[in-house]
Formats: C-alpha cells, structure tokens, sequence
C-alpha cells in the first residue's frame, strides 16, 4: 500500500509497471482496477492553460494513508498505489492514479472508486488554474459532505 | 505554542501561510481563530484540521498543536 | 472504439500508450478508467497451471462491438478499447484489458464496470484450465442471466 | 444449406465443431439440433446464436444461416 506525492510529471503506466515488479503477487491477482486523472484545457466553460496544485504536505499521507486503511476494511484487496501531482501542472498531464489490486474484479473495481471518491472528498488538495486569459482563480466547490455539520 | 496554517484561498486572503502563538487560556480551534483574527469571521465553509485530522472548530487545542484552516478541497 | 483480439501474449500498458498516442483528445480526457483481468495461478481452490482460452471468432468482435455501442447510448464516452487474449495462456497473463476515456471520472469508472460485466456475461469465450495435476477443465458458470429464458 | 457450429465443452461432447445441412421444411434452431442430434436432447443451458447473434431456441432459421450452439461464456 503506496502514496506517493509527486512535484515533476509522472508516467502513470512506468508507475504501476514498477509497482507490480516489486510486488510478490505474481499469479495472485487476477484483477486490476486503475483509474487515472489528467488535467483537462478546459473546466467550466473556460480554456486552462495551466494549473498549479497546492497541497498540505504531510496531512495528505495522513489522509490518503487513513482511506487506503477504511478501504482494506470493505474490500479484500491485495495491494493498493495512489500517486498525486502537486505543483504546476499542464493540460494532459495526469494528476492523479490509483490502482487497486484484488483476486476478483468487484472488490478491484469498488476499491479504486471509494479512494477516488474519498481522495477527493478529503485529500487537502488544491487546484489554482491560470485560463487562458492569464486570469488564475482557485476552483471551488460545495463544502465537503461529511463535514457540512461545520 | 501553537501553530496555525493557511492554504490555498484563505492563505492568500489572510496574507499569510503561518503563525505561531503561546495560548494562556483554554481555547478551541474556534476560539484561537478569533483571538488571531479578530475582525474576520471564520468563514461556514472552512475546514479546520488539528495535527493533520480533521476537527470541528468546537475541538479543544492543546500547546504543540499544529491546526490549520482550508477551503475545501478540490484534489484528484 | 476498439476492439482487438490477441493470439499472443500482449502488454496492457503498451496497448493503452499506443492507444491513446493515436486518440486526437489532447487535453479533453479528464478520466481513464482501467480494468485488466490477469490469470490468476489457481482457481477454485486448485493449482492452475495454463489455461486455453478458446472463442467464437466474428461473433466475438460482434458482440464486443454492440456492448461498446450500449454503453455509449449510456454516458458520454470519448474513446474506449478492449483487448482480449485467446489461446494458450500462463499464470501472471492478461487475459482482458478495458480502458475508457471520458472527460469526467464518473462516466469513465461506470462504463468500463459495465463494459467488463456485458463481456464477461456475453463474449463468447470460454476458459479451459490446465490443473498443476494435469487434469484439464473447463470453467463453468450458471446460465447467462439475460437469456435465462432459454 | 445451413452451417451448424458448437463451441468449448459441447463440441468436446459431439466430438465435432462443425456440420452442415440442406434443410427442405421450416425449421427453429432448437428442431434443427434434434434433427442433428436426435439421441441427444439440446441441453438446458446451452446458449444460441444465429449469424453471431443472441436467439431464442424457438428463432426460426434460413437457409444460409450459421447456428451456433455452445455453453455459458466464460471470458473476461
């Protein structure tokens, strides 16, 4: 179970090939559920030329540590990777991965959803985009749901 | 002392990432909010962490606490 | 949207670069969804040593097609593409690659889940299992629950 | 004329993968197995396809069509 905070590019395929290497599952898994995050030249209606990516160092592992944890609760999963970008970011660069190893797809496949989901909901990430005007505004978005009683 | 942080939106709306203060008295993250910022509101939709953890700003700080207040997060 | 079908080994990670290398989505793909089965060295509580995998080629691609076609009548996809290995397989193989490209995460996790289930319960493939004893089997499972009418 | 094909353990059974047949009456992919197959009743979970095609037994076939019987699928 690996987090990996990443302030250059990262080759999501080279890290889940490394990944696999070291891992001693070779005839265990039979599913692998990947999804992969890449930033977009748009967003709400509005060309992006770049975006920079601020995180709070240190409660990020914490966080993403604690939702890799509640995961392996639900599922039987084998292994688990989330790699994240912070820093400045360009349109089709990945931002973010996370694969999930399991003997069967469904436990694979539901895995990978809940740490995106929960990554999302609760990783202390933040996105600041420069559109294409050279305007930069933060994205923002509805107060977090499990902790809307704030 | 404790440490407060700022990210992102509120770091750059309060004009800093940090600050550090002796507390004398019980305070909760609330509290040591107003007592730094007197005169801005702790914004509704503010997240506050203690330590790394998240917290409601009724949590109790305690000397060598790191607490922090974010906007809410748009990671992944 | 693609769909190939594999008489030899074949790298799923090269397979999506390759891919994606020829998809004109530059910066429009905000998600990618992937799904890789890889054979798994036993199965049913005994030791697999090989396993064949036999299909019915035409219907194959046929039926892959139209389940690509239904899902894109269900959410909006930009690209898609399935990889399928037939014949002579070993432990640590894979066995099926899906990945699909959306712009939001949500549309890419439920149509590559969906792609997998259709497959699994309508592509003409059919394993037959080589056991560390030498016996060979081929693996069963109940009725099609779609043409359970049968 | 028409093309039968069968697939994975029910060729393995029949011993063979393919036949091919005139038909000279109407005929439904389940009555064209028993005319193959008259000592062997068309199992119940065995699935059919005409021209790669999902059918009921009871789809009525032409000439030039394939038929094709096999087990439940096991791929992916």
């Amino acid at each position: 179970m690996t987090v990996k905070i990443c302030d250059a590019a990262f080759d999501p395929f080279v890290e889940i090939q490394n990944f696999q290497h070291e891992l001693a599952l070779s005839g265990k898994f039979g599913a692998t559920s990947i999804f992969i995050g890449t930033m977009r030249d748009f967003n709400e209606g509005d060309n992006v030329q770049a975006m920079t990516l601020e995180h709070y160092d240190g409660m990020t592992q914490k966080q993403l540590t604690k939702i890799i944890a509640a995961a392996k609760t639900q599922w039987q999963i084998l292994d688990s990777l989330i790699v994240h970008r912070v820093g400045e970011i360009l349109p089709n660069e990945p931002i973010v991965l996370v694969s999930v190893w399991s003997a069967h797809r469904s436990e694979a496949f539901e895995a990978c959803r809940y740490l995106m989901e929960e990554l999302k909901a609760n990783a202390p990430f933040w996105k600041l985009e420069t559109l294409t005007t050279n305007e930069k505004r933060w994205v923002s978005k509805p107060i977090n749901h499990e902790l809307s009683v704030l | 002392m404790i440490t407060l942080r700022y990210f992102a939106g509120l770091r750059e709306l309060l004009g800093h990432s940090m600050v550090q203060l002796d507390i004398f008295e019980p305070h909760t993250v609330s509290s040591v909010w107003k007592l730094v910022n007197p005169d801005f509101k702790l914004p509704e939709n503010v997240l506050t962490a203690v330590n790394m953890d998240y917290v409601l700003p009724s949590h109790v700080v305690k000397n060598g606490d790191e607490v922090a207040f974010f906007p809410p997060v748009t990671g992944g």
